[in-house]
């Protein structure tokens, strides 16, 4: 318990650390809320109308006014209001992340229930040519870019059999589960493809290591049956290299899938961001990352609870 | 029915007045309308109001409102509301974009409920094309006193705004008040598919009925498919090359013509938009365009383009950069590839960098560039689309960099005219005059494309890529 | 010498030395002009011409040889992904390193600093650095770099820590032995088969990330060519010209290939557990 | 009557059949009913794979059994060919008929899987057992092998115990089934003599119980003595040497097996001990080590401001004096502070108060800034793998800051020329040494700066005893040869009388007893010492009963400014002295 509280401690920390990286990031990008607005006709503004503008975006004070009104409004969970959605941020961020962790908790589910097995059954027939042939799948699906498998799916299926889940809008699962899950399998499909490789590859080493591990020779010499060796013994000890990239992936994941949103149109946080940086949307781009990085760090931190309840060996002490 | 349509980009706010993004202008026409529009023509034909007229002098400019007219909230479009909505507009502190367009306005007048006087400080022919504009659109006079402009949408046009899902979704219901008469379709549902293939792919599945496509490598595909049918319409939108006469060598007029000389628009055309368009001088607007092969050197001459360069001391040619927006047009990249090689032939080097489309706005605005590849708007009325560039004191002299007497004067001169053939030598001469002097090189204008199901009909392409013809559309 | 013969005895280290020394090969050609064709020629007559014998890979909307092009391309994706791997590699082993060895304010810091970098959406990190500075081949370096960077810093930091409480380094102490001695000889040396192993992994990310970047358009500039931004511009072609997707996505995927069946052998051929006596 | 193993010209291989490696070439041998059958040798020397030959677990470690014939007698009368037995056989008779027990008992258990449902897993297995029953049954298989409180350690997870509790785990899971046959592979070498004293005693009780026939793998000789029927000695492979208990240990025929017995201490007479000791010698000189009142503990950290909640008492006003060409030996259990004390000598911790001087000798040619230099437990882990012999020998000198001269690269041929390495070893990298060479290679790199003072930790624990033995040799001679002062830390009773001059034991962080080598090993006279003593293995004893014990060592862990009493010291010989128990 006294973990989790220093390992709290720290966020506040990162948070303004990120917060600070994005704040001037976002800044320095040239053009403005009024360029991205106005476009090339921002040209034809005189200067008085830019300057009621700018008021209008915010985007009139110094830096660091702007950050500090910025940075003391989170304290009463205000993000800000997002110019492009004219909805506070924190709001329009809500909207979008069940889906994104919808597809992110599918793309994992995916994942797992491919790679774990696969991944075990190229362990234990180590170098024999069933264990090349998962291997060089799992390379295969790991060195492919996400966009081309994306592509592909979406040309196959339109052009091919003439058939494609609703693209554009996202039915929340609780809402209609059947359409909820049609829309988001496809997309699920394509980051579980390599994210089901990695799994792949790092189930197998992990396997091959603990197989050769003491306590296994234990549990054989009491007799248990292969099966048991495998999945009882084995596995739960190579989970940990299994669950670390799982969670550094999930974490990604939860950032947003940039590129898949955008193939299939879905609207997650990725694009979200993407647009929103396009958009020079600051108070949403800034609130976002923030959520983002929030997120990651709470996703590490569960992954490093989980290595502690999966092995007791690991006690969790500061870093 | 409830027409399902796709395009790649939403809109990216709900502003009439500051909205100037081609994406937003599409939703917004389908829910607001201005005092006038055009017709696939070109013509301006009646918006909110019926009737209009100049006085005699010019400087007066008189509109009787469309009875019929109603806002979306119930009340009626009176003259109060136009008054209020221009007056938005000239504000400063609004921020319109298409304030400059009525600098000449002295005053706005509401004698009765029916009828707006606009009094002009002088004779402004292009003003009442300029106010067909979207961003012209007239607003309830009760939302600007309440200050929701923007977040909320009440028009008066054929669609009203259920709900709007940035970057997701937006879905329209038929305005049943609508002065135009009853709508085709129940509703709209738009679906924002950023990527073209995936709307391609939905248009075949017979998911989307409708869709706006921009990259011409994918409107060709359309045709292919036997359930679904392409439309296109010339635009007015011109793809440039444009050179910076503030920077050297691009100064020397010579050398501007050489490049001119030296490029072969069609090739560009050809290559970057797969033919999908038309070789254009500087004025794309059919009634106003010149033949573009009486322009100066719109053959390509590659010979002549050499001796020009070697007159002004550049025979070994020279190194410039050249910027272009990622995406914006899809074709940009390509345009300043085919470019960059045929301007390769006379020794120009250039150098291509592409931007972010902010940052390619920020960085254009500022003039700060050699060349810049560019898919600028286009008018009706030529003078709206030309003075911010080549009068004195146009808005965007920093972005042309280029002053003339002679293009001041035939800007003003076409202004002032009121005698549409007149005006038509004016901007002949004017025409002629931009391509000889050659500070940009126009390219080709390309079309706007519309994609549907082939039981989708009653759909009008318009030059001005307007989608306002959904108001009509019927499903089989 | 003596790793790269044990590649090549390795089973899969054959396999993958092999790929990514033909890679090597092709993009040394490339960089020569030892190219069928002038990869930024325009042929126009022969636009999105399938392969034929005189265009093998076909050629693309310019009228361009793709073979060409992709020969070229190879040679700019694996400029981007060494250099930035390479930047990467450094600047972690440095960090690392020091943050391992000194522990303390220090390692907090460095840590903590890492943490919010890679806190941070690593695709927006990459394209907030680009859009700032401007597209182009050193920019994405610097992007990818500062994005590998916080993972190679953990890389080195964690073993270095181990390191650095093993009796060889105690027995420096003893002998009074200097800190950047230690630090180099026996921190760093032992830390060069993690490393590798990393850097192979991280080239092949370090190739789909500019693959990614030049997908959103800010990766390599025209007309330059790239595996990532030939991939990008073929999207749109895809139906009309599929070969124009398709070369360089199978070159991009067996140079991934190549790379992780490389870092697999020297995973093995480093470690000392499963090194043959 | 039938023996219920026989094992018949049996050759065992590793690799893929075309490179094959045998390993083990032609053991034959029959174990009886009841009899404890012992196989010592050297480490490598293929027991092992002997003893895993007979329920074939070494198919799982990639080894094959090439040919020969392996008879089981199994509990229902008929015999069954091992060799050719197919997987359904094989996993019946393991855990049910044969149990085993292996060396590691850290890691031989399952680190994620709580002690009860491994246990469990025999019962449900071969018994059939489920649920409450199969906890049950567990639970007395726990209680069998002495552990207390077994009810709550089912819940618990190997790393919750120690390593002699772990063990018993072992055993009981061995036993759960009451297996015909039991193959202890090495069951005590990772554990301190005196636990290794209570596991043997344990097993020696079952067996008795039981009356299950045993299979016991050791390299040392001494401890077979305590429980063996027949012993079996191999070399390379082979049979060296088998025969009944006595006969081996009274009339050992081959050269190998006289050099084991020859491993074996003998304290009580006292006889080994070293005799060369510098102590008597009057007047002493000035000591080259003085160590007074040592402490080193570590805070230990905790609550939500990480505000120190006690510390661990490593080492607790420790106080010795190290005499030129002297040993003092420290000795004592696991956790006992030994290293700790050493640690702090050579610098590598800071002592939280305390203070040590070292004399350096007249200034000699290569005199080191730092005139103690030490040799680690593992000579693989304190040689960088990456550095070549060379540059190792070379790193003291670099950190002199003298230049790698001709003198230098002289100084390292004759020095490993001395401690009997190849001269071509200088270009060679230490995993091309086996571990006795890699320890010289220490020795050699200590001795390239001439130190006074070389601190000796555990420096030959992990050595072979042949090899042990011929290293001790060499540090002897290089002892007089060159005057060097040795403190040398140990657990092994039998090394320590060969090397040590002086002895001092040390317990929970504290010195209890010191002085010379041969009156402390031959007359202890604190408890704890003589606990410690009693627990060694020497071939007297045969089959002798251990008291079985299961106190646990104390903690070291104290509140925050908890300071021990002050020692009160007997003296009780010339050179002799014990910390008075309150
Ligand atoms: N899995 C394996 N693969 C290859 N060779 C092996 C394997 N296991 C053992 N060997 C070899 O077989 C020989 C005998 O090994 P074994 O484990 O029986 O020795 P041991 O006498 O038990 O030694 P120790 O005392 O170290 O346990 C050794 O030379 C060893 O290198
Ligand atoms: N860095 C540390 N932090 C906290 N406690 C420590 C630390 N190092 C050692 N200790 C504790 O100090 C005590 C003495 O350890 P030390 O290594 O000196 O024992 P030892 O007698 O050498 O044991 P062994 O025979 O196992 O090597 C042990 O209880 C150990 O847990
Ligand atoms: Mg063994
Ligand atoms: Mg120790």
């Amino acid at each position: 318990m006294s973990y989790v509280i220093r390992r709290l401690r720290a966020f506040p920390l990162v948070l303004i650390g990120v917060s600070i990286i994005v704040f001037i990031a976002i800044r320095l990008v040239p053009g403005d809320s009024i360029t991205a607005m106005l476009g090339t006709e921002a040209g034809l503004l005189t200067p008085q109308q830019r300057d009621s503008l700018a008021i209008y975006f915010g985007i009139d004070q110094p830096w660091p006014v702007q950050y500090w009104r910025w940075f003391t409004g989170l304290f009463s969970g205000d993000l800000g209001i997002s110019v492009t959605y004219g909805k506070p941020v924190l709001s329009v961020i809500l909207e979008r992340f069940p889906l994104t962790l919808e597809l992110a908790l599918l793309a994992m589910l995916i994942a797992l229930s491919i790679g774990v097995p696969a991944g075990i059954f190229a362990a234990t027939r180590n170098e024999r040519p069933a264990d090349l042939g998962v291997r060089i799948a799992a390379m295969i699906g790991q060195s492919t870019p996400s966009f081309v498998v994306g592509l592909v799916i979406i040309y196959i299926l339109s052009a091919g059999f003439g058939v494609l889940p609703t693209m554009g809008a996202f039915t929340p699962f609780w809402q209609d589960p059947l359409q909820n899950l049609g829309q988001m399998i496809l997309p699920a499909i394509t980051l579980g493809c390599a994210f089901a490789s990695s799994v792949t590859r790092v189930t197998r080493s992990a396997m091959l290591d603990v197989l050769s591990d003491d306590y296994v020779r234990t549990a054989r010499s009491k007799g248990a049956s292969e099966r048991s060796v495998v999945w009882r013994h084995a596995l739960p000890n190579a989970l940990v290299p299994v669950v670390t990239l799982s969670g550094i992936e999930f974490g990604y994941l939860l950032g947003g899938a940039v590129i898949v949103e955008q193939i299939y149109a879905l609207p997650g946080l990725g694009r979200m961001v993407l647009e929103a940086i396009l958009q020079r949307d600051y108070a949403l781009v800034q609130g976002a990352v923030l959520f983002i990085a929030l997120n990651f760090m709470i996703v590490n931190l569960l992954v490093d609870l989980a290595y502690a309840a999966l092995d007791p060996r690991i006690r969790l002490e500061g870093r | 029915a409830t027409l399902r349509m796709a395009w790649a980009q939403d809109a990216t706010g709900l502003d009439p007045h500051k909205q100037t993004a081609f994406s937003s202008l599409r939703l917004l026409e389908l829910i607001y309308e201005p005092l006038v529009r055009l017709d696939a023509d070109l013509k301006i034909i009646p918006g909110v109001a019926t009737a209009w007229e100049f006085s005699t002098d010019g400087k007066q400019l008189t509109f009787k409102l469309d009875p019929k007219a109603k806002f979306q909230n119930g009340a009626a479009v009176t003259s109060a509301d136009v008054k209020a909505s221009f007056e938005r507009i000239l504000d400063e502190k609004t921020g319109a974009a298409n304030r400059a367009n009525y600098l000449s306005i002295e005053s706005i007048e509401a004698p009765d409920a029916g009828t707006v006087v606009f009094k002009l400080k002088q004779p402004d022919a292009p003003i009442l094309t300029a106010m067909t504009d979207t961003n012209s659109s007239i607003v309830p006079a009760s939302e600007i006193a309440a200050g929701t402009i923007g977040t909320q949408a009440v028009g008066s046009g054929p669609f009203k705004l259920e709900k709007w899902d940035p970057n997701s979704k937006a879905a329209l219901v038929a305005n049943k008040d609508w002065a135009g008469g009853a709508t085709g379709v129940d509703g709209i549902e738009i679906s924002v598919l950023p990527d073209e293939t995936a709307i391609l792919a939905a248009m075949r599945t017979g998911q989307i009925d409708f869709a706006l496509l921009n990259d011409p490598l994918i409107a060709t595909l359309v045709p292919n498919e036997p359930k679904l049918q392409l439309n296109r319409a010339p635009l007015l939108a011109y793809h440039v090359l444009q050179l910076n006469p503030a920077r050297k060598p691009m100064n020397e007029l010579a050398v501007r013509q050489a490049i001119s000389c030296a490029v072969d628009r069609k090739a560009v055309l050809d290559t970057a938009s797969l033919g999908e368009g038309q070789v254009t001088g500087p004025i794309t607007a059919p009634f106003f365009a010149s033949d573009p092969n009486s322009l100066f050197c719109y053959k390509q001459d590659v010979e002549k383009a050499k001796k020009l360069m070697a007159d002004a001391g550049f025979a070994d040619g020279f190194s410039a950069t050249v910027i272009a927006a990622t995406g914006e047009p899809p074709t940009a990249a390509a345009e300043a590839q085919v470019l960059q090689s045929q301007l390769a032939e006379i020794g120009v080097k250039l150098d291509i960098k592409m931007m972010e489309l902010n940052v390619y706005v920020d960085t254009w605005l500022k003039g700060d560039f050699d060349m810049a590849v560019a898919l600028n708007g286009g008018r009706p009325d030529p003078y709206t689309m030309y003075n911010r560039y080549w009068t004195k004191n146009g808005n965007l002299q920093k972005v042309s960099n280029f002053a003339d007497d002679t293009l001041d004067k035939l800007l003003q001169d076409g202004r002032a005219e009121t005698d549409p053939e007149k005006r038509k030598v004016i901007f002949a001469e004017f025409d002629k005059q931009l391509a000889e002097k050659a500070p940009w090189i126009w390219l080709y204008t390309g079309y706007g494309y519309t994609a549907q199901q082939k039981n989708v009909q009653g759909f009008v392409p318009m030059p001005t890529g307007s989608l306002v013809s959904l108001g009509k559309v019927t499903i089989q | 010498m003596r790793v790269v013969k044990a590649i090549f005895s390795h089973p899969s280290g054959r396999i993958g030395g092999a790929i990514v020394l033909v890679y090597l090969l092709v993009a040394l050609l490339g960089a020569v002009g030892l190219t069928p064709h002038d990869p930024l020629m325009q042929y126009r007559i022969d636009r999105l011409h399938a392969p034929t014998s005189s265009y093998w890979m076909g050629t693309d909307l310019f009228g361009r040889d793709v073979m060409s092009r992709l020969m070229k391309g190879i040679g700019q994706s694996f400029t981007v992904a060494f250099f930035s791997v390479a930047l990467a590699t450094l600047a972690g082993t440095v960090l690392g390193l020091t943050a391992a060895w000194y522990g303390k304010g220090w390692d907090t810091v460095m840590m903590r600093f890492m943490d919010v970098l890679l806190a941070f959406p690593a695709i927006l990190l990459a394209l907030l650095i680009v859009t700032i500075v401007g597209p182009g081949t050193w920019t994405s370096v610097a992007a990818i770099s500062i994005v590998y960077t916080p993972i190679f810093t953990r890389v080195v930091r964690g073993p270095a820590l181990s390191l650095k409480s093993r009796d060889f380094v105690d027995a420096a102490r003893t002998f009074g032995s200097s800190r950047s001695y230690i630090l180099t000889r026996h921190l760093l040396l032992n830390l060069v088969a993690p490393l590798t192993v990393q850097v192979t992994l991280a080239l092949a990310w370090a190739l789909l990330t500019e693959a990614g970047l030049s997908f959103l358009g800010l990766g390599t500039q025209p007309p330059a060519s790239s595996l990532g931004l030939m991939l990008s511009d073929a999207r749109n072609l895809m139906e009309q010209a599929p070969w124009l997707l398709a070369f360089p996505a199978v070159a991009i995927m067996f140079s991934i290939l190549g790379f992780n069946l490389l870092g697999d052998a020297l995973r093995d051929i480093l470690d000392p557990k499963t090194r043959r006596a | 009557m039938k023996p219920i193993l026989s094992v018949r010209d049996l050759h065992v291989s590793f690799g893929p059949a075309a490179s094959a490696k045998e390993v083990v070439h032609g053991v034959s041998f029959d174990l009886g009913v009841g009899e404890v059958l012992a196989i010592v040798g050297e480490s490598g020397s293929g027991k092992s794979v002997t003893a895993l030959s007979s329920n074939r677990l070494i198919d799982y470690a990639g080894g094959r059994i090439t040919s020969g014939k392996i008879e089981l007698l199994r509990a229902d009368g008929s015999v069954l060919d091992v060799t050719s037995a197919g997987k359904q056989e094989l996993t019946g008779i393991r855990g049910a008929e044969i149990g085993v027990i292996f060396q590691e008992p850290m890691t031989s258990l399952n680190p994620v899987l709580t002690i009860g449902t491994q246990i469990e897993e025999s019962f449900r297995l071969h018994r059939g057992l489920t649920g409450a029953q199969a906890r049950v049954a567990a639970r007395d298989a726990l209680e069998r092998v002495r552990i207390p409180d077994a009810e709550r350690r089912l819940k618990a997870t190997p790393n919750e115990l120690s390593g002699g509790m772990l063990q018993r785990v072992m055993i009981a899971m061995a036993l759960a089934c009451n297996p015909r046959l039991l193959i202890a592979d090495e069951p005590t070498t990772a554990l301190d003599v005196t636990v290794q004293a209570q596991i043997m005693a344990l097993l020696a009780e079952l067996k008795r119980e039981t009356g299950m026939s045993m299979i016991f793998i050791s390299h040392d000789i001494g401890l077979v003595a305590g429980i063996a029927d027949r012993v079996l000695v191999m070399q390379d492979g082979k049979v060296v040497e088998q025969g009944e208990l006595s006969q081996i240990l009274d009339k050992p025929q081959h050269p190998y097996t006289q050099h084991l017995l020859h491993a074996v201490p003998h304290f009580s007479s006292g006889t080994a001990a070293r005799t060369d000791g510098a102590r008597t010698i009057a007047p002493l000189p000035r000591p080259t080590l003085e160590v007074d009142d040592l402490v080193v503990r570590y805070p230990l950290k905790g609550g939500w401001f990480s505000k120190p909640v006690g510390a661990v008492h490593a080492v607790d006003g420790v106080a010795f004096d190290l005499m030129p060409g002297e040993t003092l030996a420290i000795v004592g259990e696991s956790g006992s502070g030994k290293s700790t004390t050493a640690r702090a000598v050579l610098g590598l911790v800071s002592p939280t108060r305390g203070a040590f001087s070292v004399e350096a000798q007249a200034a000699r040619p290569g005199q080191s800034r730092l005139p103690v230099q030490m040799v680690f437990q593992n000579p693989y882990a304190s040689l960088n793998p990456r550095l070549n012999v060379e540059q190792i020998l070379a790193e003291p000198v670099i950190a002199t800051g003298t230049p790698i001269d001709k003198a230098v690269r002289d100084r390292m041929v004759a020095l490993l020329k001395r401690v009997g390495l190849p001269e071509d070893s200088l270009a060679r990298y230490p995993h091309q040494f086996s571990g006795g060479q890699r320890q010289r290679l220490c020795i050699a790199r200590a001795l390239m700066l001439n130190p006074s003072v070389v601190v000796l930790d555990e420096a030959v624990s992990a050595l072979d005893v042949s090899v042990q033995a011929r290293v001790l040799e060499l540090l002897v001679d290089l002892q007089h040869e060159y005057g060097l002062a040795y403190l040398f830390i140990s657990h092994d009773m039998a090394v320590v009388e060969r090397i040590a001059h002086r002895v001092a034991v040390m317990y929970a962080g504290q010195i209890v007893e010191i002085g010379d080598a041969k009156s402390v090993l031959s007359d202890p006279q604190h408890p704890y010492t003589r606990k410690l003593i009693a627990a060694v293995p020497t071939i007297d004893r045969r089959n002798q009963h251990f008291e079985l014990d299961t106190r646990q060592v104390p903690s070291l862990v104290r509140p925050v400014g908890f300071e021990p009493p002050v020692a009160n010291w007997l003296q009780c010989g010339e050179d002799h002295k014990v910390r008075a128990e309150v």
